[in-house]
């Protein structure tokens, strides 16, 4: 089990377990589809997941695939991170189709361009016109706000000490 | 079994549905019947329904709203409430049902245990016909909306019981900083209370709910919940930007404070409160420059002058305050050095001098001036002072002592708690070995005597006029004491020190204690009945109190500002009665301990330039 | 999502219809457009976001135990798979040790769980076929999970039980016993279950052969659970990386393995049996204890940064978490990766196509997809 | 005339037929209302698959906005008399989706609502005890939702259209800031 890792840092790759039975691989954009195509060879076939998570502070976006092998039963978990500026990343649909329903979905939540997706139409939301919600600068108490007309007082009531400043 | 071996039906298969016919109905048919599976009908006993809450136990400390994933509670002020105790707030829950997701968080959250939920779930509503339809969802809302009393207590359901207490399921115990041995600590000055580890700052920080009911009851009203949050994140230098904003002495208010915040802590409702001011100790201690890390930036002066009478933590914190707004500060000090009671007052096993000159340095360093050995009034005169500043600041503390009002009171060896403490910590009193002592008094004066004379060497009795738990001083002090060897008498009235010519013998009489009728504390009451026991002593101390001292200021001014021996009236800026005289410190407070001090001068200064803007109006 | 109106280029040949949202033959609230010609479907077209609610975006504005609230209400039919996964994940990141007795309470919690979820996924099959006694009678016997739960937690749906270091409250007397009482009385129904709805020529006739998904389609696509194991790839996340107490009990993975829609059926049912067998070890086996361990009080409840992907084993398949902290009182990003989003979403759209219409709801049923795990 | 209406809407209240639509998460809770254990059929109510024959619309919980336009488009196909029903704290106030983006916050300003029920979600014996009270307001001929709505079309109307007929974006400042790369 442990060679899987060790044949990855070997590709001078920063890998690490995060857990008994999952271990990450950090791996620059432009690697990321022969790590991909790698695992996938290595038993990790089943593809279950793309996530992201909005680093806006460093200004970058991280893709997170999880892979699932049933022969190891292991999951590797790969990221690469792209910048929030122009975000933009080969699509991975050529390794797993499925790949594509999530890239869709990340298009529409991040507002990521995935080159090569033929089908990034919108997807749960309809007739959004903000910025794609789960970014972080994206206020959803706003949002909510102004779109039902209600206003919310985020005090509860609790007043702040009475204080001679 | 595979797929593979389903075997078919028979065809008689239907008629086994007729046994059916027989057994008991499976439909419940409410609303004729209920649920009888539970060890009451209908619902289950720990239902999550709506809520219910003991308005008077509970304190408006305001968590359950904060938990509320929903937003449901807002705290409303509630009138027509008893409030449980002296830092009990007026405002009481209030439950949106319309936001409200039954999760039962408040009720885990909620330190008095005052709010829990009941089994009553059933509440519908429908909007009148006659309702305009753009009023309609705000009446609708507003139906739903109730404050949670104990109307349906009767019926509890989720309730907090036993097995999930705050103690048994969040990280709880105090934990307290280390300390010396009494045996080890007994003979010498030196500091015994350790400062709090990183790790164990952070996790007594992390105790915390965040309330902020201490804040309410600290007479500065520090940014407790902001600080203690910075040091839960292992964070110290940001909490010492939240102290210093309303406490120029951080480590001197760790290390001396009468903490009543601690008695506020919602956390010691069921176990024991935070330890508010060792953790300021901490972060204060763990902070090398004060100015630069709260990021302090200084302006030019003004061109206003100030005079700060008196050398204590309400003119140091006066000055500090007036030095950032710009003005131009001097403290008058009598003494040859800063710090007043603190300096003079306090042992230094409680308040080692170097820890002490830290902050007042750090004050210092923002260009205040300062004249020590100048008495006001004898040195320089008030009324000088009065013409060549714009506003005066007296910051003086009590130096008058009270006396004991017995006979032989004159005699040698007879002192005042203030005077021996002076000695003490100037270094004219070194040892007592072998002296026996009386200290009259139970508060922290009482106390610090009674410690210092321990460690020179003496033995020592604190007689008290009523029992151990009415001294007013910190619990923490008398328990230290008592383990230092400290002989405590219960309900001892002074009666006569004897001797010839210095004290030999003290007599007291034990008195009885009669209940207050208006709830205060019982009285102890000698009559001819009580009995009297009469120790021999070397020395006795009285330490029962002191008033103020403002002889310098002349007798009309005096009056003017209606001191009338014990106490300065002033407003809330600290302003009294006479145009530009402002007044502050242990003169002009009931509470007379260091933190009201620094809020009075930090007021004071507000005053002044609330003064000073009115003035140039005028002009 | 507009439908196409007929055309006239292509003869008519083709129409789109939905079957959804106001449809009974769809699971929750989610619609597929089908492109039919005639009574076969030609093209399939997902239309997910009718329960969107955005829960990942909301879980970033609130505590990480205030979450707790909100979770379970990602998956209706079963809330608690998604609070232990939650709480697993935060757990791990925390080095929480979890007492044992909290950890049997999860396993008999889950396995619970998992029967009354399967209770209610063969009701929707009975809707669909036409067979409303299995309606009637797994409905109703469901019930009875869902009296067990709300004498546990106090509430029916949404127990809101798990906590991080353990679970709410301890078990309470004589719930075990009773537990064990509706043990007998599901093992007494399930011969009868067996009769009815797998003896059934109905429901043979139309799940029989229906939708046969090949194990190397079923990995391919990202298929987890019952329906993964259907196929014949015998992988489950409580066997080959067992969580809380999983290695401490004796139970099998069933076999069925022709990947058809009965065979999916059957797998859950057998896994029924299974999950019977696993709770009467618990029974027996729980042991004394505290029922939680301590834990940071909730304002001051701070995850060390890092990420952890923590998974269950739901009754669809694999119900992961990932989560990221920053070190902070909020997550900085939970993505749920719910068990019905890979066949939902895009193994339907495949598996579907030449299909007769009247079998797609069958299909669907079949799967056991929830749209609220995609949807989120 | 009246008499003859009291008459109808006696018979009204005592069979009325429920949309079978899911909406939100509620929905769990109509199963076991619906069959054996609570078996609302004894009220006379029993589910419906199309809103063309149907008296109640159920909205159980939370919409989410794509979903409010079908709630809407089925609403409106329903015949009248039909009566609505808010289902727990997601209508009333918004419920835990308080803060989210894609939920709406209140049910009656897009379509009038009969009769709301507390509770997240509400027991099946509060949704009996709320049909019950139904079955009386329409008995009573209190229930008259519809009638609000073609009477107050164009505000119901306008509301519907500020959330569904966006044309421009909600949070215009924030938009300007971050444009996407």
């Amino acid at each position: 089990m442990a060679d899987i890792l060790d044949e990855i840092k070997s590709m001078d790759l920063k890998a690490s377990w995060l857990g008994d039975w999952e271990f990450e691989v950090l791996t620059p954009r432009d690697r990321l589809a022969s790590i991909l195509s790698y695992l996938k060879s290595k038993g990790f076939k089943a593809f279950m997941g793309l996530s992201c998570v909005d680093w806006i502070e460093e200004g970058n976006f991280e893709l997170v695939y999880i892979l699932q092998s049933y022969d190891l039963a292991l999951e590797a978990i790969v990221k690469t991170k792209i910048p929030r500026q122009r975000p933009v990343i080969e699509s991975m649909g050529t390794i797993w189709k499925l790949c594509e329903v999530y890239e869709r979905e990340m298009h529409e939540f991040f507002g990521i361009e995935f080159t090569g997706n033929p089908n990034l139409k919108p997807f749960f939301l309809e007739n959004w016109l903000d910025i794609p919600p789960l970014r972080k600068d994206f206020d959803t108490l706003a949002f909510s706000e102004e779109l039902f007309e209600f206003k919310e007082d985020e005090t509860h009531g609790i007043e702040s000490p009475k204080r001679i400043e | 079994m595979g797929s593979q071996d389903i075997e078919k039906k028979n065809g008689f298969a239907p008629i086994v549905g007729l046994k059916y016919l027989f057994k008991k109905p499976h439909t419940v048919r409410y609303p004729k019947e209920d649920l009888e599976v539970f060890p009451i009908s209908g619902n289950s006993p720990n239902y999550r329904g709506f809520h219910t809450n003991d308005l008077e136990k509970c304190i408006g400390c305001g968590n359950c709203a904060r938990i509320c994933p929903t937003d449901a509670v807002t705290m409303v002020e509630s009138g027509d409430v008893k409030v449980a105790n002296k830092f009990a707030k007026i405002v009481r829950p209030v439950f949106d049902y319309g936001r409200c997701c039954f999760c039962a968080q408040c009720v885990d959250v909620c330190p008095t245990g005052s709010l829990q939920m009941s089994r009553d779930y059933i509440h519908s509503f429908h909007p009148d016909l006659s309702v305009p339809v753009a009023d309609e969802p705000e009446i609708v809302s507003k139906d739903f909306i109730w404050r949670a009393d104990k109307k349906r207590s009767e019926n509890p359901g989720y309730v907090r019981n036993e097995s999930n207490k705050f103690d048994k399921v969040i990280n709880f115990e105090r934990i307290e900083p280390k300390k010396t041995d009494p045996d080890k600590r007994k003979i010498s000055f030196s500091k015994y209370v350790q400062i709090y580890s990183k790790a164990e700052a952070s996790k007594e920080a992390s105790r915390c709910l965040g309330c902020g009911v201490c804040v309410e009851a600290c007479p500065n009203e520090l940014h407790i919940p902001e600080y203690i949050n910075a040091i839960s994140k292992q964070n110290p230098e940001e909490s010492l930007e939240w102290i210093y904003k309303r406490n120029p002495l951080p480590l001197i208010c760790g290390e001396v404070c009468t903490h009543q915040c601690e008695e506020a802590c919602v956390v010691g409702i069921q176990g024991e409160p935070l330890a508010i001011r060792w953790l300021k100790t901490f972060s204060a201690s763990n902070v090398d420059d004060y100015l630069k890390t709260s990021k302090i930036t200084l302006p030019k002066f003004n061109g206003k002058k100030l005079a700060a009478i008196g050398g204590g933590p309400a003119s140091l914190a006066f000055g500090y305050y007036a030095r950032l707004l710009g003005y131009d500060v001097t403290i008058y000090e009598a003494e040859e050095k800063l710090g007043g009671a603190l300096m003079w007052g306090i042992p230094v096993y409680r308040l080692p001098k170097d820890e002490m000159m830290k902050d007042i340095n750090a004050i210092l360093s923002t260009g205040i001036n300062v004249r020590l050995k100048t008495k006001v009034g004898k040195d320089v005169k008030f009324e000088d002072l009065m013409n060549s500043c714009d506003a005066v600041f007296v910051g003086v503390g009590n130096s008058k002592p009270m006396t004991l009002k017995i006979k032989g009171e004159e005699l040698e060896g007879v002192m005042q708690g203030l005077t021996f403490m002076h000695m003490v910590n100037d270094g004219s009193l070194k040892d007592l070995k072998g002296k026996k002592i009386v200290v009259v008094g139970g508060g922290n004066v009482a106390m610090d005597v009674a410690r210092s004379s321990v460690r020179l060497g003496a033995d020592v009795t604190i007689v008290y006029r009523r029992r151990i738990e009415d001294m007013p001083a910190d619990p923490e002090e008398i328990e230290d004491a008592r383990e230092e060897g400290v002989k405590i008498v219960e309900m001892g009235v002074p009666a006569e020190i004897k001797g010839e010519k210095s004290a030999q013998a003290f007599e007291y009489a034990v008195a009885s204690l009669v209940k207050d009728p208006s709830g205060g504390r019982p009285k102890p009451v000698v009559d001819e009945k009580s009995p009297h026991v009469t120790l021999s002593v070397d020395y006795v101390i009285a330490a029962i109190g002191q008033t103020p001292s403002i002889d310098f200021i002349p007798t009309d001014i005096q009056q003017k500002i209606g001191f009338d021996g014990r106490f300065v009236p002033v407003d809330e800026y600290g302003r009294t009665k006479f145009k530009g005289l402002f007044c502050g410190g242990d003169a002009s407070n009931s509470r007379q301990d260091i933190i009201s001090a620094i809020g009075s001068g930090m007021r004071a200064t507000k005053g002044v330039e609330l003064y000073l803007a009115k003035e140039e109006r005028n002009v | 999502m507009e439908l196409n109106p007929l055309k006239e280029s292509n003869d008519y040949k083709y129409y789109e219809l939905f079957i959804g949202p106001n449809h009974p033959g769809i699971e929750g609230n989610f619609s597929y457009v089908l492109k039919m010609k005639g009574h076969s479907v030609e093209e399939v077209t997902p239309d997910p976001g009718l329960l969107h609610r955005g829960f990942e975006k909301l879980m970033e504005r609130r505590l990480w135990t205030q979450n707790l609230a909100l979770i379970p209400r990602i998956c209706v039919p079963e809330p608690d798979i998604n609070e232990v996964a939650y709480c697993l994940g935060v757990e791990h990141m925390m080095g929480i040790e979890v007492p044992k007795r909290a950890q049997y309470i999860r396993v008999i919690v889950l396995e619970l769980a998992r029967m009354a979820s399967f209770l209610f996924g063969m009701s929707g099959l009975g809707g669909t076929t036409g067979h409303y006694t299995s309606v009637q009678w797994l409905i109703g016997d469901r019930d009875y999970i869902l009296d067990l739960f709300e004498w546990l937690t106090g509430a029916r749906v949404y127990h809101i039980y798990q906590y991080p270091g353990g679970v709410k409250n301890d078990l309470p007397d004589g719930w075990l016993d009773k537990l064990s009482d509706f043990l007998d009385y599901l093992e007494k129904r399930l011969p009868e279950y067996d009769k009815f709805i797998f003896q059934n020529p109905i429901i043979q006739k139309r799940t029989v052969g229906l939708g046969y998904i090949p194990a190397e389609d079923a990995i391919e696509n990202g298929l987890t659970g019952p329906n993964l194991r259907a196929s014949g790839v015998m992988y489950d996340i409580r066997k080959a990386q067992p969580y809380l107490v999983y290695n401490e009990v004796d139970f099998e993975i069933p076999k069925t393995g022709d990947g058809d829609a009965f065979s999916r059926v059957l797998q859950r049912r057998l896994e029924l049996s299974e999950s019977i067998k696993i709770l009467r070890q618990c029974i027996k086996q729980i042991p004394q204890g505290p029922h939680r361990t301590k834990v940071p009080n909730p304002f001051q409840f701070r995850v060390p940064k890092g990420s952890y992907y923590s998974k269950v084993e739901s009754s669809r398949g694999e119900f992961g978490y990932y989560i990221v902290s920053d070190g902070d009182v909020k997550p900085y990003r939970v993505y749920v990766r719910g068990p019905s989003y890979s066949i939902g979403l895009y193994y339907a759209t495949k598996a579907l196509v030449g299909m007769r219409i009247e079998d797609v709801p069958v299909w669907i049923h079949t799967t056991d997809m929830c749209p609220p795990d995609f949807d989120r | 005339m009246s008499e003859w209406t009291e008459i109808v809407d006696y018979f009204r209240g005592r069979s009325m037929w429920m949309l079978h639509y899911c909406t939100g998460c509620g929905a769990i809770e109509l199963p076991p209302t619906m069959t054996s254990r609570w078996d609302m059929e004894r009220f006379g109510i029993t589910p419906m698959a199309t809103p063309r024959q149907a008296d109640i619309l159920l909205i159980t919980g939370y919409l989410a906005i794509k979903t409010l336009k079908r709630v809407i488009y089925t609403y409106e196909q329903m015949q009248a008399p039909k009566w609505v029903l808010g289902f727990g704290s997601c209508t009333i106030n918004g419920g835990i989706y308080w803060d989210s983006y894609n939920v709406i916050e209140r049910l009656d300003k897009y379509i009038p609502v009969d009769i709301y029920i507390a509770g997240c979600m509400p027991r099946p014996e509060a949704i009996l005890d709320a049909f019950v009270k139904l079955k009386e307001m329409v008995q009573m001929g209190e229930a008259k939702g519809y009638e609000k709505y073609v009477k107050n079309y164009d505000w119901y109307k306008a509301n519907q259209d500020k959330v569904l007929k966006r044309t421009s974006p909600v949070l215009k400042e924030i938009e300007k800031v971050t444009k996407i790369g």
